[in-house]
């Protein structure tokens, strides 16, 4: 019945082999600087709202990529900080957000193998962030970008991408691997006849990484750069909370060795 | 017991009011319907059929269609490009509307008719591809003076498309009908 | 949803859209109702939906890096690094990207106007002043001011060079002085610093070029190249090469520094030495090295007591010896001063000991060592920035009236130099101050006359990269139509100098100027591109974002007896009596000039996390014995002035040293800016070292407690970063 | 039916307790009795017109005009934030739905194990169902971000071609609750019938008259009407049964399904259950001494002997209770999660350890020190205090795991701390929505099943025996 209704099947293969995946990233915490170009290129791509101090110290910042930082140790002289670690959407294969939702709004795309968050269906339960291991998904707690409550935006709004939708209130929101890219690329390579290339395009995050530690490319393509990288890193390479086997498609390179 | 409750409604006085009311009920909803399905006023009353029957293709003053997301509306050297050249322009009460947008150097604020909501992002270029002729959703252009939209575009109207046309490529479905090909 | 939306607003409706259209489904979209405002003619290569893209250059640094904007229907949507450029090789920094939200920022100086002095340029309902005037009459007002040329002065920032060409010619024209350049972002690199060491060093004064990306081996004295440092982008591309640039060895990387900077963070070992010490600190690990290498030890090396040294900077030697081993087994080490090593009262020494102890490595003019910056294409001499007691000087002329009109331009000398230098003061004696201000600063609160200058997204120009092996000149064209009615710097000069009566300007525009500038290098063969004549030439200039030589020209300094000069560092000394050493460094996120850009504000420190507000760093030992909390306020006072702030415990610093971000604190430059933190300069002295640089880090200053309280917007959980078990 | 001689309980040491301090020995005529809960339900003080008043004013502002606030500003007016996006109307769904239980458990359970001291109180618990499921219901609607696209959770068919994903604990908690709902209206409705005839042959005229009528349904005792309702109320008594154990159970799914620390956890199910159970029989003990206590003639159907029943299952479920929760604890110790664990310390020793301790105080200490005595048990306020604390503690129960639980997750980086904001005038309200339905019921429809009354009272008489008296049961043909 679900078939013929169409709604999209359940993604739990965990009894699968594990399926290679189409897009994916590897992150090199050791070059990573924490200088932040990642988020603002992020934000200025994908339409992502400021929400001011007050909501910021609360922790409703809504950042798609944040980077963290803990301590390794904070007894001064021996001070040490962890290595820079961005934090994004894992587009996990098996996500936790997905099985969740009630209304199908953040749902597996079969066709890219990447977690979908469709504004326009989400009804706000926030399940999905509850659930999301990385906490990466947010919600937008109130009307950030209305323009009648924040006039200010009215000219601030002429830099916002056409290609994203502004979220409303009560909309959850996340990372998506630059989804419109994807497709403006798929888009091209299909007018021209050919399969998207490894390299052709990249993320808002990866293209502005001064300290090229983000890339990003095909998975399952083995000769992609990505593919090569974390090959070449192999005892560096991991996924983050490994042990939940979500199938992230997000690999960090440890730093520091 | 409860039919007395009632009674009043087995009066004829009664039932006469509950037809008033039913009717009255039933002509507001379909006035409401008749509002929003009217094409909206344009700033030029452009006759379709005449041009299409002329011989100009959509795609001259919709070139936008071929290259990527949204056809565009003509402007005002499209239109001059012509009719500057028409002896017509000069007579025709009609076409002084024209005269007056291009003399004046006013933008010409046409309303789209044929919209999808912004979170949806269609884009034309694989649509034509795809060997779909604008007549399939636009309608046929040679019927109609002011264009206007033939149907209501819904997320079933597409999908309803996009099945049929993907039936028997599974792979080609999954795309077709994956929530992120259009909503993002 | 029937009122009408006009074409820049359509994305407004995205936003109701998602409300709307699911209430009316079945009713045909809501967005029927729209009405969009079309091209009258369609721009060339413009179609629908398409975007087009063009190449610029960034101005929110001196650095000069090339930016690929992506417009659509005449609107700046995304920038993107330019990959084909030297300088960033297709990759940005924070600020690069947000420079739209400095474009269609909420607060600009929408045209030409006058007013009094001191009156706020825009009110809380984030509406600007309306111009009040003609461009005409601002061209007669610049035309005025130019009948006397002996009595003006231009006071110009870092960016725009192709204008500080400009003004230079016009000094050797008309008699006006020459423009004096200054930033806030020069102020606290140190440059003359920098540059007079290289002239003691090397006998020549020069910006010089640390080759990090080769280099295996990094010793920073203070100097926080991942952050903003001279180039940014060029750095922190260094370092990764230094990582991982080579599979077989990962460069390995020492920090110097009193506070864990960002820098210091990304160090695989951090000294936390008190500032002021880093240059003892040099000479004793160069004595080591020598030692260890059993040569004899040079001159300069002499006189230091490593013990004492390193007791001085509370660490043992072996953490010393350690450090000298690991020099010995580097094949190409390099030493980098910079920072708060070099703003203090011995900061020249300092540098000169780094530098020396480079000498030592010798690695002058080889791979992963020190190089001369190369000069840029069509520049005659490296121009640096004023030092801080070069403006000191200027506004001792100011005092004594001897100017009668300032120009402003780029810069934001109210904000961004020290109270103490009395610089809002002085303009009491200028007669006519003339700001070209894109954004409400302080500064140009304080003009007469401000006539806007085009943001740099929408203006021509170009700008000499630093911080590339290559001699790089990055063009800048406008990317969209001037949101405001404003007009190039330039253009007003052009057209003033055309009513003076005088000496009328040979050129019609500011492209022809440009044109005139690049007309040397059309056919120059080692050029990024030839072009018969100059039209096509600016052509390519525009499309490549710049021209640049393909082959690198690194000069190597000429080698002097770096080694033999015996130097002596003196220990730094400190003004004011207070217990702490007070270290103020530019904020990371928002540089020295972006706190009107909401964006930058919403971004984290990286290391504190902190957003949209100015935090004080202290240890948290001392922080106890102070019997200070974590976002309690505190009054920093020193010997010129005091400010308030809140506390974050930072584990990473000296417990006897304090830390505070520059860049927040205006009391002007928009909504997003004002009234936001405090601004560290007010609190600093004019103190300046050996080569004229002001000695930031040279004051001691008190912690006195307020009992306010006021929380820090972080990032990070406290519960989960810091432990939420209270020790008590 | 053959007579059963069964000696009445009595306490030590005391002879020849009186029989006739237990309802059911203590006969009136029917229609005395009826009367009485009639005028109980018609003599109306103005005291009370004003608390309704007040109630509805509380209603109105602090329910009405706060979540019209929520939906036009949206959940940021809420307390919630990264990482706690679950908040307290969860919270008060969980609790609400916890309230319920009570009914059902004391009106089928206890019908079914033939309790006979259950008899007068069943229908006021009943309400209690039907009232709080209400409330919890509103309360997920409160959370949802965009609820007035709630409909989105139905299955109806739409052009979209869209259903709802089931395999989402939130749409089995949507069945489960419905069809709770549901199923407690109809077995609040059944047993009421013959007392609504009651009701309605006792009225004369008016609107109320008419309500009764179409309540009613044309009862008019016959012996097939008796035969068919005995019959509804034994299937309905057995059917919702498991019904009420899986809507907790399926509320509990909605935490034990998530991958979050602390609340992955299989032994969620009973648990969750218990607790319901445990919040509901101090609810009933509440409700108990209120009507006692405000209702003209009720001392004399609610007894010390129907608290003390009570009192019992309290103590029962409070133990039962406490085992679960230390095993709550057992199973993630066995399984030696470090994210676990940090969830645990943090309950115990973060900054709002104190909710843990109020907690375990309120839910153990409380009913262990004051139900082990039947004349305490018997004292009708003390209960009552007892029944407030044991909610308390339960609701506070509720708080630790979900806005207090949910701080700790993987991302160390993102600990933060919940405060409820605008939730708090929202929880007043829907505790006022629930004492207003409820004082409004009390007006229109009996809270006391007259006819079970009566037919305890039939079915138990006093037989001398010498000197002892003993109490039988009476033949009933």
């Amino acid at each position: 019945m679900a078939t013929e209704l169409g709604m999209p099947a359940f993604t739990n293969q965990s009894q699968e082999e594990e399926p290679v995946g189409r897009w994916g990233m590897v992150i090199d915490q050791d070059l990573c600087t924490g200088c932040q170009a990642c988020v603002a290129a992020c934000s200025m791509e994908n339409n992502v709202p400021i929400v001011g101090e007050d909501d910021a110290s609360y922790g409703r910042y809504m950042h798609w990529i944040r980077i963290e930082r803990l301590w390794e140790n904070t007894e001064y002289p021996e001070v040490k900080m962890t290595q820079f670690q961005p934090m994004l959407c894992q587009q996990c294969h098996n996500a936790p957000c997905e099985p969740v939702c009630p209304v199908y709004a953040s749902v597996h795309s079969m066709s890219e193998d990447l977690n979908l968050q469709v504004y326009n269906r989400c009804v706000g339960t926030r399940y999905c962030g509850n659930n999301c291991p990385y906490q990466v998904r947010s919600f937008n707690w109130l009307d950030y970008q209305d323009e009648r409550i924040h006039p200010e935006l009215v000219s601030l709004h002429n830099h916002a991408n056409p290609d994203v939708t502004v979220r409303r209130r009560g909309v959850m929101e996340k990372c998506t691997f630059c989804i419109q890219r994807i497709h403006k690329a798929e888009d091209k390579a299909k007018s021209e006849g050919r399969e998207v290339e490894d390299g052709e395009f990249t993320t808002a995050c990866a293209q502005a990484c001064p300290a090229n530690a983000i890339t990003f490319g095909r998975l399952d393509d083995p000769e992609s750069g990505i593919n090569k990288l974390a090959a070449a890193n192999r005892s560096r390479a991991g996924h983050a909370l490994e042990e939940l086997r979500t199938l992230p498609r997000i690999t960090y390179l440890a730093g520091g060795v | 017991m409860i039919r007395n409750l009632f009674e009043w409604l087995y009066q004829p006085i009664g039932r006469v009011a509950v037809l008033i009311t039913a009717l009255t009920l039933f002509s507001l909803a379909a006035y409401g319907i008749y509002t929003v399905q009217q094409p909206p006023e344009q700033p030029i009353q452009f006759p379709h059929n005449l041009h299409v029957k002329l011989g100009v293709q959509c795609l001259y003053c919709h070139p936008g269609a071929l290259r990527g997301p949204s056809p565009g509306l003509p402007t005002l050297t499209k239109c001059w490009g012509c009719h500057q050249q028409i002896a017509k322009t000069d007579t025709s009460p009609k076409l002084a509307v024209l005269k007056d947008f291009v003399l004046n150097n006013k933008e010409i604020a046409w309303v789209p008719v044929a919209q999808v909501p912004d979170f949806v992002h269609f884009t034309h270029r694989p649509h034509i591809a795809a060997g779909l002729n604008c007549e399939r959703c636009h309608g046929d252009m040679t019927q109609v003076e002011i264009a206007r939209n033939p149907q209501v575009i819904n997320m079933g109207w597409c999908l309803k498309c996009h099945r049929s046309r993907a039936a028997n490529d599974p792979e080609k479905l999954t795309k077709l009908t994956d929530c992120g090909t259009c909503h993002y | 949803m029937s009122e009408k939306i006009s074409r820049r607003d359509f994305l407004k409706l995205a936003s109701v859209g998602a409300a709307t259209t699911a209430v009316l489904t079945g009713c045909g979209p809501a967005s029927r109702y729209v009405q969009r405002e079309p091209y009258t003619k369609m721009p060339e290569y413009t179609y629908n939906g398409l975007s087009t893209y063009y190449a610029t250059t960034c101005r929110e640094c001196a650095a000069g890096c090339g930016l690929i904007v992506r417009t659509m229907q005449g609107r700046a949507i995304k920038v993107e690094g330019n990959p084909n450029h030297p300088v960033n090789l297709g990759k940005t920094c924070a600020r690069g990207q947000v420079t739209l939200q400095g474009l269609y920022n909420p607060n600009r100086v929408r045209g030409p106007l006058k007013h009094k002095r001191g009156e706020a340029l825009y009110n809380e309902k984030y509406e600007d002043v309306a111009s009040n005037m003609k461009w005409e009459d601002a061209f007669q007002v610049v035309a005025d001011a130019l009948k006397s040329p002996a009595e003006v002065a231009f006071l110009m920032g870092t960016t725009s060079d192709h204008l500080f060409d400009f003004i230079s010619d016009l000094a050797t024209v008309t008699g006006v002085p020459a423009p004096i350049r200054f930033g806030a972002a020069s102020m606290f690199e140190t440059r003359a610093t920098l540059s007079k060491a290289a002239e003691d060093l090397f006998g020549q004064a020069t910006m010089p070029f640390f080759d990090i990306g080769n280099a295996d081996l990094v010793l920073s004295f203070g100097a926080n190249f991942l952050e903003t440092w001279i180039s940014p982008v060029a750095y922190n591309r260094a370092y990764a090469k230094m990582r991982r640039g080579n599979p077989k060895v990962r460069g390995y990387f020492v920090q110097f520094e009193s506070r864990l900077s960002q820098t210091a963070a990304k160090a695989d070992e951090w000294i936390p030495v008190p500032p002021g010490s880093e240059g003892q600190v040099a000479l004793a690990i160069g004595r080591l090295v020598a030692e260890a290498k059993g040569v004899t030890i040079p001159g300069v090396f002499e006189s230091v007591d490593v013990k004492g040294v390193a007791s001085a900077i509370g660490a043992n030697v072996e953490t010393l010896e350690n450090i000298a081993q690991h020099i010995l087994a580097a094949a190409n080490p390099i030493a980098v001063p910079g920072g708060a090593a070099l703003g203090m009262s011995n900061g020249l020494s300092n540098a000169e000991a780094v530098l020396a102890l480079n000498a030592l490595f010798d690695n002058y003019g080889k791979p992963g060592g020190i190089f001369i910056s190369p000069l840029s294409p069509n520049e005659d001499a490296y121009h640096r920035p004023a030092s801080v007691q070069e403006m000191s000087d200027f506004i001792g002329q100011m005092k004594g009236g001897a100017i009668k009109t300032l120009f402003i331009h780029g810069v934001n000398p109210v904000f961004e130099l020290p109270k103490s230098l009395g610089f809002e003061a002085a303009l009491a004696n200028v007669g006519t101050v003339i700001s070209f201000a894109t954004f409400p600063d302080e500064t140009a609160v304080q003009a007469d006359y401000v006539f806007p200058d085009h943001h740099g997204l929408e203006s021509w120009g170009y700008q000499r990269a630093t911080g590339s092996t290559l001699s790089v000149l990055s063009g800048a064209q406008p990317v969209v139509v001037p949101f405001y009615d404003t007009r190039s710097t330039v253009d007003v000069l052009i057209a003033a100098m055309g009513l003076t009566g005088g000496q009328a300007s040979p050129f019609k525009d500011e492209v022809e100027f440009i044109q005139s500038k690049l007309a040397n290098l059309i056919s120059q063969a080692d050029g990024s591109f030839t072009a018969p004549e100059i039209n096509s030439f600016s052509a390519f200039f525009q499309q490549h974002g710049g021209w640049w030589k393909t082959t690198t020209d690194l000069a190597s300094p000429s080698a002097t007896d770096a080694l033999g000069t015996s130097l002596e560092v003196s220990a730094s000394e400190f003004a004011g009596q207070g217990e702490f050493f007070f270290v103020p460094f530019v904020s990371p996120t928002l540089g020295a000039s972006g706190a009107n850009i909401p964006w930058l504000q919403e971004l984290g420190d990286p290391n504190t996390t902190v957003m949209w507000n100015t935090w004080v760093e202290i240890n948290p030992h001392t922080a106890e014995e102070l019997g200070i909390e974590d976002d309690d306020v505190v009054r920093i006072v020193s010997e010129t002035g005091a400010v308030e702030a809140s506390v974050y415990k930072y584990p990473g610093i000296r417990p006897d040293t304090i830390a505070m971000p520059f860049g927040q604190g205006h009391t002007a430059y928009g909504i997003y800016a004002q009234g936001r933190g405090v601004n560290p300069a007010d609190v600093l002295g004019a103190h300046f070292n050996e080569a004229g640089d002001l000695a930031f880090a040279g004051i001691k200053v008190k912690v006195e407690k307020t009992g306010k309280k006021r929380e820090l917007a972080r990032m990070e959980g406290k519960l989960g970063v810091y432990g939420f078990i209270e020790e008590k | 039916m053959t007579t059963i001689a069964k000696p009445i309980a009595r306490p030590h040491g005391e002879e020849h307790e009186d029989p006739r301090q237990y309802l059911m020995h203590d006969p009136l005529p029917r229609g005395q009795m009826n009367a009485m809960v009639m005028e109980s339900m018609h003599e109306t003080s103005p005291i009370f017109w004003l608390i309704t008043a007040v109630l509805a004013a509380t209603v109105v502002f602090s329910l009405g005009y706060e979540w019209y606030i929520l939906i036009m500003q949206g959940q940021g007016m809420a307390g919630v934030t990264r990482p706690d996006y679950w908040g307290v109307f969860l919270v008060n769904t969980v609790f609400w739905i916890g309230i319920s239980h009570a009914g059902t458990f004391i009106s089928a359970i206890l019908r079914v194990l033939k309790v006979e001291s259950r008899r007068p109180f069943t229908r006021a618990a009943e309400l209690m169902t039907t009232f709080g499921l209400v409330q919890a219901g509103l309360s997920i609607f409160m959370h949802l971000g965009r609820v007035w696209l709630v409909y989105w959770m139905f299955p109806i068919p739409n052009q979209r071609t869209i259903w709802p994903d089931f395999h989402s604990p939130l749409m089995w908690d949507l069945m489960a609750i419905t069809t709770y709902l549901l199923c407690s209206t109809m077995y609040l409705f059944l047993p009421l019938i013959p007392d609504l005839a009651m009701a309605r042959d006792r009225t004369e005229g008016g609107w109320l008259k008419q309500f009764y009528k179409i309540l009613a349904l044309g009862f008019r005792g016959t012996e097939g009407e008796w035969k068919n309702l005995t019959t509804a109320m034994n299937i309905f008594a057995f059917a919702i049964i498991p019904v009420m154990f899986s809507v907790h159970t399926i509320v509990s799914w909605d935490f034990a399904m998530a991958t979050r620390p602390g609340w992955n956890s299989t032994v969620f199910g009973p648990y969750f259950v218990i607790g319901a159970l445990h919040s509901g029989m101090a609810a009933v003990a509440i409700v108990l001494f209120l009507l006692r206590s405000t209702m003209k003639h009720y001392k004399y159907f609610i007894r010390p002997e129907h608290f003390n029943t009570i009192g019992m299952l309290m103590l029962l479920v409070s133990m039962a209770w406490a085992y679960f929760y230390f095993n709550d604890y057992l199973v993630p110790w066995y399984g030696g999660d470090v994210w676990d664990k940090l969830f645990q310390e943090y309950a115990e020793k973060g900054p709002k350890a104190y909710l843990w301790y109020t907690m375990l105080t309120c839910n153990i200490a409380v009913p262990w020190l004051i139900l082990w005595n039947r004349k305490w048990r018997e004292t009708p306020w003390l209960l009552a205090i007892a029944g407030i604390l044991i909610n308390v503690g339960m609701y506070l129960e509720r708080y630790i795991i979900i806005p207090v639980g949910v701080t700790i997750n993987r991302m160390p980086f993102t600990w933060r701390q919940y405060e409820p904001r605008i939730e708090v005038p929202m929880t007043v309200g829907t505790f006022a929505f629930f004492l207003l339905l409820y004082m409004l019921a009390s007006r229109l429809i009996p809270l006391i099943p007259v006819w079970e009354v009566q037919e305890g009272q039939e079915a138990h008489l006093i037989r001398k025996i010498g000197k002892a008296e003993i109490s039988t049961l009476s033949d009933m043909e």
